[in-house]
């Protein structure tokens, strides 16, 4: 069922999806460098490929406001953003999740300003984090495309109805060409589905009122909604993963393991470093050293308990932040923290790839080995925690 | 049948704002929203930015909406509208609507709303050309936050962040002229109307709601708080505006500029000022100076549109 | 306004419909006053029923009949368009 | 502790009230705090705000939520709101009315014609600050200086510290 | 050196500190429930009390974006914010850190939409936890002020350079009268000084570019340079602290611990739910239960050893949060589980007051006699975690 | 003294933007910038939204700026000078300048950061009436990105996210009139220039610089790249522009339009297009319509603003 | 492993020919990378391209810090640029030129004038994929086919292969 | 450019002064051609200074003396402009 192998970068390969899913409507607007996604669907829609209604909206906070306009009126709906788009659209990426819209946005994580720099954290990524919105990470352009299709099954299952980022790294996978593997177009259509929520706005007969004023008396009640929502979505997401396998012969989960048996030192980690935190670990196995990795597919809603179960009797468990907190811990660490608190884990705190300083396998080598600094790759002695 | 009676049988006994809300009294809003959706010919659905309007008629679990109606925050009404309109034409296009026929995409915001924060949402929405109306329901202030001073307070009008006081005599900028934006955006349709002069506004909704792309109604629209004035003034005040040439009614269709009303006297702007409190520190000590610099600025301005409407 | 209900009963993304909830009675902000009509003088201008801000102006079909004083705030406007004085505001009685 | 809730209409005056006499009650030595309800709801609705009166600092930051002493401002609220919700098993209702109304009964309601009594000069509120000052049997001449020093920049002194005692009179 | 204490709402203490610091610049946008803050100021240069120059902006991305202008061309700049506001404002916010801008920023802390709604909660000074701003958190009007006041010295010391954020809990601090004493105005104004920045960009005769664009090989330590300056500022507020104790016989820390002394449990919170807690505090220890509190006047930076050192030793410490993140651990217990990890605290999560629900004494003493759910207030039962 | 040897005496061997910069072979905007900032006789001070000419002429830790230079973000260029300006003013009143005299404020921004995601922050400066230069260097696309289409991008051009194909003839709508958009603002100075015409430029500027109040100059600049073609036509095809009545070269002065540039002949609009392959796509199969739509719709605009300058 | 790195100028194909000849060894079923690097600096600038070649999956993400073989399309280059920074110890530089610079003294350095050999037809880049393959070792019509994938659609098929093929001629 | 250098060396928040570091030296963008000057034809209009992009037109006072090649990038503009045709493109020998 699926095509041979092409080369397309994450970018390209996420244009493809979108392609694919041909979504009603797509507000975009440009920021590098998720830019080739919005470009790569306007070339298809400008070719008569794809049929979606282009939005080409004036800044980030209206492409995630007409996105939630037109998800809440029936329409599929995708968009992209990176860095300073996602924190100039913050705002309504909580309000996006919090009316119940459906918006699949494709993410190519970029570091905050400032200084402005265009190359991979995943600061933008972590700026959301509390929104409510699910975030999925791919390691590389195959696993950017696969999520990509499966975002819309998630985002509008009716036990989720959240928006979707599907977060690949800025430039390392976004621009990076690898050999990608398609779904033919009638199979990729047929298992995104058609789109369907519960309350059409445009539904005149039945009118709605959405988006109203709540006092204390209920928007705590409203907001815990969301919260089951996350929770759903855990299971939904390995359901909507196992229909994808069967199509695709590629599996996905929430959590990642890779050569955890037995394993008394891991690594945790988001995106694209999986892949050479893998080959690390190969290596390292092979010299007898027990090593392994615990990577994240799903960031939101963090599947605590399977990282727990994961994780709980390994000695030493790294945690490598690709963004972080002045003042405070860095995001993953934190969630790790929270998550494994009262086991016995000795959990470390890394940080590493801030505007895409690059991070080497020998540097992972380091962590495992304990001869790495807090912040791999700095120049200068890190100031004193 | 009478332009009124039309909007009755269209409101057919369900008025889209309904009564038990929680406007102030003698708010002037409501007129402005029931005179618009009713005058309108097909569905209506309503996105709303943040303001009093939507604050006041939507406390979970109640609403006082009887059209749909949809609010995501205050700044970007414009876009969201964008979103709900061309879902509508993919939707119509692939034959996914709940229902078939005509709908008409009514944005009601504020002045803070639409010539602020909202503007920018605003005008690239006009720029793509959606077909949407947007109707300002111009206060000159943020009213819902406690009478702040907005692009389209006038010069001189006492608001909480332009106070009076010994060192200040109010606004200290004329207003931002919000039509005159809209009509540089060169859409289809652009016109100014005031909620004292219900008939020109339908007709203007009217013409609106039939323009071949976006068009932008700015509506005088009075408050009690934050001008400044028992309800039972707000017409007066409102006629005073309009027949002083403060705010003139015109239309800008497809470019061309056309008074809806002329004046039959002219009247000082001092009587559209003195009723409302927020003027008063403009009637007693160094308030003469600014009363003069006012009719000065409302004669030019109405000098500049006249010419315009008559070319 | 209906129990406070538990998150789960909520509608979900907080949407609601018109008539799931009654309207809260508005009429006891009024201060004072209230109107009246002299129907005899009344034209049935609709005038008062297009500039009332609360929708307490009552129709049978395109005919006034009164007032809907559970949502009426009493803030006159009504009498002041009423273009025959058809309209007076006179002591609230509280009812 | 002495926990008191105002009940008024949007515009009359009882987040004054709540702070005058937190005012009073400071200046004799107390620890106080004075805060309203907001709500979406505008000129006309009604509108609760709180006392709360301490020998010592006043650190909690929650609502009241079974005031010792409700002060209605507005009797035509009765009809909307319940003004005994939550009150104290001793508690007691400051009305501003004639006669206690029936759905009051078996309460400690004390009425102070307080309207009457402020006729034109719109101060109700004063009234019924003195009116409390002689139920909690605090001075009243602290509680008139207080109104003094928070309204006495717009308002004639006498006018004030007549409307307090008044109201003081009525009760003491 | 003090005045008399008045009757003061958070808001209008915040505003009279702005008198007296008589900042030079002053953006501003409207919204629940700073405002007051902004109006008291502006009321003050009306009345020709305060002399700075008031910049109405637009919308709160403006009033940061001119607040950076006026900070970095050389005039001491304040702004006020709440919810919306400051996530509007989130992507400048952390550029303002990155340029080193002191801006000083009151918060009255709201939650974020949506639903829409004006109360308190933290989710939006959650929101720009990353955003290397430093957060302060006033338990009332007194310290709001008094934080207000160190505010400016914080903000400027040439070791930080950072923006600070004064927060209180909106309407229950904003909009609550408590008694307030202030220094008199020329103590207040000579501890405040003079403004000085090491670069003005007004000095035409050394012109500096000021925020330029950063590659991977330089970002990483441009960054690293806020998480220094973040480290440097718990040794400056303290020193600030001091220096304002001997003016006003008020003492504050970065963290706060109230009868910790021996307990066996302790709550650790932010802003005015402290004062509630310590009521109930000193109610249990009444009744001979070993309870404590850790009140965290400074969120960021977090004073993690004093955090550690504080609680490390006590058996259960429960965390308070008034904000949540679906899907993830909140904020606050994410930050703790982080701090104390590899003791043996037993942490527990506790997420309260969401859109201004109330948190009263019984429901803290359940918390401490363990006979609370982990939303607290919530109706109906969690979603199971 | 010629303008041009003022401008070099100005600038004294210190190009305000040196050489050794990374924006493209022949690229449009330094010599905007040189232009205006050499013919302004006080210091300047520029703030630079996000765009070609930041990412280009800012990599850390070299600069080649040779002026006082910020950059905050992309959509906030306005705002942020507004805070420049006015704690240059708060200071000044104080004595806290660290030095006297006056300083010029001049935003460099992309037609982005000006039509589009700037718009907002733009208008509100205005309103307030800062003191402060606006130039938006107008390349008419979103170059620093890879070309994606603007406002200001012009119906019918191939961009990246207006591709032209099969399906699609490139960009769907006119152009957003962004000078008409200023003008409405009601401020001292508007101008719309060119950067193939430098002395109406540096004219232009010299009057702005002088202006009271708020001024924007919208300046057509060409991009090798997004417009393609080679460097060396930049300057007909600029020409073409200006000719063929594309871009008029006028100003506004407290409302008044001038002309300050009328073609001896004026050129069909081809002759601005057919250079440029952003438009190669209409010069085959259906494209005839859309360039006959484009010439009648530049003739319209022209006959209005040739209108609105003789009154 | 093999890893690769072009030099060229923006505009120049290095990016077209790091993943032509990526797609030409993934259709030889090896696993392959290719990215180019970005900048502020635009068209004309010096510019970087990657090509990563494995026989199993590759997964890493790092940068190539050494390349085995480095591919310099535009010999001017070599005054601005340490094109050699960080070759593999017994690394190769493949290079537009008639015959290797002095500066090059000492390294494996093949040259191939590209630039010539491609004529006006300016596929400058597709002569040296050719050559690399002859390098490499590996079939030059695998080279050719995903060249003619990739460009194809453009350009006349012959007319790659041609420009392929005189390049691997050149050093096969 | 500088050696890399550690965080703490590194300008408060990236505050950049001209001058601290050389100009990158953008000659090398060029690709074949440079301009040369026929100065006996110059009539010093400085046009092409004006229009250089890259600041390369050298003066002495306000005399056209040459091209600073370290940063031309070879674009022609100035031979373009020129009123008089003084200027042409030539092979570029790499200096
Ligand atoms: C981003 C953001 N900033 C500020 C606010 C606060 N706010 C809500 S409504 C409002 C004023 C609205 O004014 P206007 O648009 O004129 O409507 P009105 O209140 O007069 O009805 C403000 C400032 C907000 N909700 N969101
Ligand atoms: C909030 C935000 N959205 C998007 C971007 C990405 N971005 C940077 S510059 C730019 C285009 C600038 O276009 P323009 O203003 O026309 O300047 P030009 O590139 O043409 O010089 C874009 C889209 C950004 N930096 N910030
Ligand atoms: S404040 Fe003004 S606009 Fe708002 S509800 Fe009241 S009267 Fe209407
Ligand atoms: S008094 Fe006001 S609210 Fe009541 S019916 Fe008349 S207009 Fe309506
Ligand atoms: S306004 Fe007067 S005349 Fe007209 S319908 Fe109402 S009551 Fe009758
Ligand atoms: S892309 Fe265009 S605008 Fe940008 S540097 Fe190159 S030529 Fe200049
Ligand atoms: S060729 Fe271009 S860069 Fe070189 S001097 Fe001439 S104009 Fe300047
Ligand atoms: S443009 Fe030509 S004539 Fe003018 S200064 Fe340059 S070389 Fe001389
Ligand atoms: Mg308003
Ligand atoms: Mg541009």
């Amino acid at each position: 069922m699926a095509t041979e192998a092409r080369i397309l970068t994450g970018g390209q390969a996420v244009a493809e999806a979108m392609r694919q899913i041909d979504p009603d409507v797509v507000p975009m607007y440009p920021i590098t460098p998720q830019t080739p996604i919005i470009q790569g669907f306007a070339t298809f829609v400008a070719q008569g490929r794809a049929h979606g209604e282009l939005v080409d909206v004036e800044s980030e906070h209206s492409a995630m406001s007409a996105a939630i306009g037109a998800a809440l009126a029936g329409a599929r709906t995708i968009t992209a953003t990176s860095s300073q788009g996602l924190a100039l659209m913050a705002e309504v990426v909580y309000i996006a999740a919090s009316m119940r819209a459906p918006v699949v946005m494709a993410v190519g994580n970029r570091a905050l300003s400032g200084p402005i720099n265009i190359h991979c954290d995943h600061s933008d990524s972590m700026l959301v984090r509390d929104s409510g919105a699910i975030q999925l990470f791919a390691e590389n352009a195959q696993e950017a495309y696969d999520l990509m299709l499966i975002a819309p099954r998630l985002a509008e299952h009716p036990d989720v109805l959240l928006p979707v980022l599907i977060c690949q790294d800025g430039f390392t996978i976004t621009h990076s060409a690898e050999p990608v593997v398609l779904l033919e177009d009638d199979v990729a259509r047929e298992f995104v589905g058609e789109y369907r929520i519960p309350n059409s706005l445009l539904d005149v007969r039945y009118p709605t009122t959405q988006g109203p004023f709540a006092m204390p008396d209920y928007y705590f009640e409203l907001r815990h909604q969301q919260l089951a929502a996350m929770q759903a979505a855990l299971p939904v997401f390995e359901q909507m993963a196992s229909e994808f396998y069967a199509l695709s012969g590629r599996r996905y989960h929430s959590v990642e393991p890779y050569a955890l048996d037995g394993a008394d030192h891991a690594i945790v980690c988001l995106g694209s470093t999986g892949g050479t935190v893998k080959d690390v670990v190969d290596e390292l196995r092979a010299e007898g050293e027990a090593v392994g990795l615990l990577e994240l597919r799903s960031f939101r809603p963090l599947p605590r308990h399977d990282v727990r179960t994961a994780l709980d009797s390994i000695r030493t468990v790294s945690v490598l932040d690709r963004a972080d907190s002045p003042g405070g811990a860095p995001p993953l660490f934190a969630e790790l923290a929270a998550a494994l608190h009262g086991t016995e884990v000795d959990l470390r705190s890394f940080v590493y790839g801030l505007g895409g300083r690059d991070l080497h396998p020998e540097q992972i080598r380091a962590v495992f080995t304990e001869d790495s600094g807090a912040y791999i790759g700095l120049r200068g002695a890190p100031c004193p925690a | 049948m009478s332009r009124l009676k039309t909007l009755v049988r269209n409101e057919a006994g369900t008025p889209p704002l309904r009564g038990g809300h929680a406007l102030c009294q003698g708010c002037g809003i409501p007129m402005v929203v029931r005179t618009i959706v009713d005058t309108i010919d097909t569905p209506v659905v309503v996105v709303s930015a943040t303001g009093c309007l939507e604050v006041a008629t939507t406390r979970f679990p109640t609403t006082a909406w009887n059209v749909p109606w949809l609010h995501v925050a205050f700044e970007n009404a414009a876009a969201v509208v964008s979103g709900v309109e061309v879902a509508y034409r993919a939707l119509a296009k692939r034959g996914g609507l709940p229902q078939d026929g005509p709908i008409t995409f009514l944005v009601l915001a504020g002045d803070g709303g639409t010539y602020d924060i909202g503007l920018q949402a605003l005008s690239g929405a006009l720029e793509r050309g959606h077909h949407f109306l947007f109707v300002c329901y111009d206060n000159e202030a943020y009213m819902n936050t406690g009478v702040q001073r907005s692009g389209a307070t006038p010069f001189g009008a006492n608001t909480t962040t332009s106070p009076a006081g010994v060192a200040a005599l109010g606004k200290a900028q004329q207003r931002k002229d919000m039509t005159a934006i809209a009509v540089a955006h060169h859409i289809p349709y652009v016109a100014q109307a005031a909620s004292s002069h219900w008939q020109d506004l339908s007709e203007k909704v009217e013409r609106a709601a039939h323009a071949d792309g976006p068009a932008f109604l700015n509506v005088l629209t009075n408050c009690p708080v934050g001008w400044g004035h028992e309800p039972r003034h707000a017409i007066e005040i409102l006629n005073a505006g309009v027949d002083s040439c403060y705010w003139p009614l015109y239309e800008v269709v497809d470019g061309r500029y056309r008074l809806t009303y002329t004046p039959e006297t002219i009247v000082p702007v001092e009587e559209w000022l003195r009723p409302q409190k927020r003027f008063a520190h403009l009637f007693t000590g160094e308030g003469a100076a600014v009363l003069r610099e006012i009719q000065r600025h409302v004669d030019d301005e109405w000098e500049a549109l006249a010419a315009r409407c008559e070319s | 306004m209906p129990e406070l209900t538990a998150w789960r009963e909520l509608p979900l993304g907080g949407v609601v419909r018109p008539g799931d909830t009654a309207p809260p009675h508005t009429g006891g902000w009024r201060t004072g006053l209230k109107p009246v009509v002299r129907l005899e003088s009344c034209v049935n201008c609709l005038l008062c029923w297009l500039y009332c801000p609360d929708s307490a102006v009552q129709l049978d079909g395109t005919t006034f009949v009164g007032f809907d004083y559970d949502v009426c705030k009493g803030c006159e406007l009504c009498a002041v368009v009423c273009p025959v004085d058809a309209i007076a505001m006179v002591e609230d009685d509280g009812d | 502790m002495k926990e008191i809730r105002w009940h008024a209409r949007a515009g009359q005056g009882a987040k004054t009230a709540s702070q005058l006499y937190a005012t009073a009650r400071l200046h004799e030595g107390q620890s106080v705090q004075a805060f309203p309800e907001y709500g979406p709801e505008r000129r006309g609705a009604p509108l609760r705000a709180y006392t709360r009166i301490d020998d010592k600092p006043i650190r909690r930051h929650d609502a009241i939520m079974h005031p010792d002493v409700v002060v209605v401002l507005e009797p035509s609220l009765l009809h909307e709101v319940d003004v005994t919700e939550g009150l104290a098993p001793d508690g007691i209702v400051l009305l501003n009315a004639d006669t206690a109304p029936a759905s009051l009964a078996g309460l400690d309601v004390r009425c102070v014609p307080a309207a009457r009594i402020a006729g034109d000069s719109k101060f109700v509120n004063l009234v019924l600050v003195g009116a409390l000052a002689a139920v909690l049997h605090d001075p009243v001449d602290a509680v008139a200086d207080a109104a003094i020093e928070l309204l006495g920049g717009k308002v004639a002194h006498d006018e004030i510290r007549t409307a307090v005692e008044k109201g003081y009179a009525c009760l003491s």
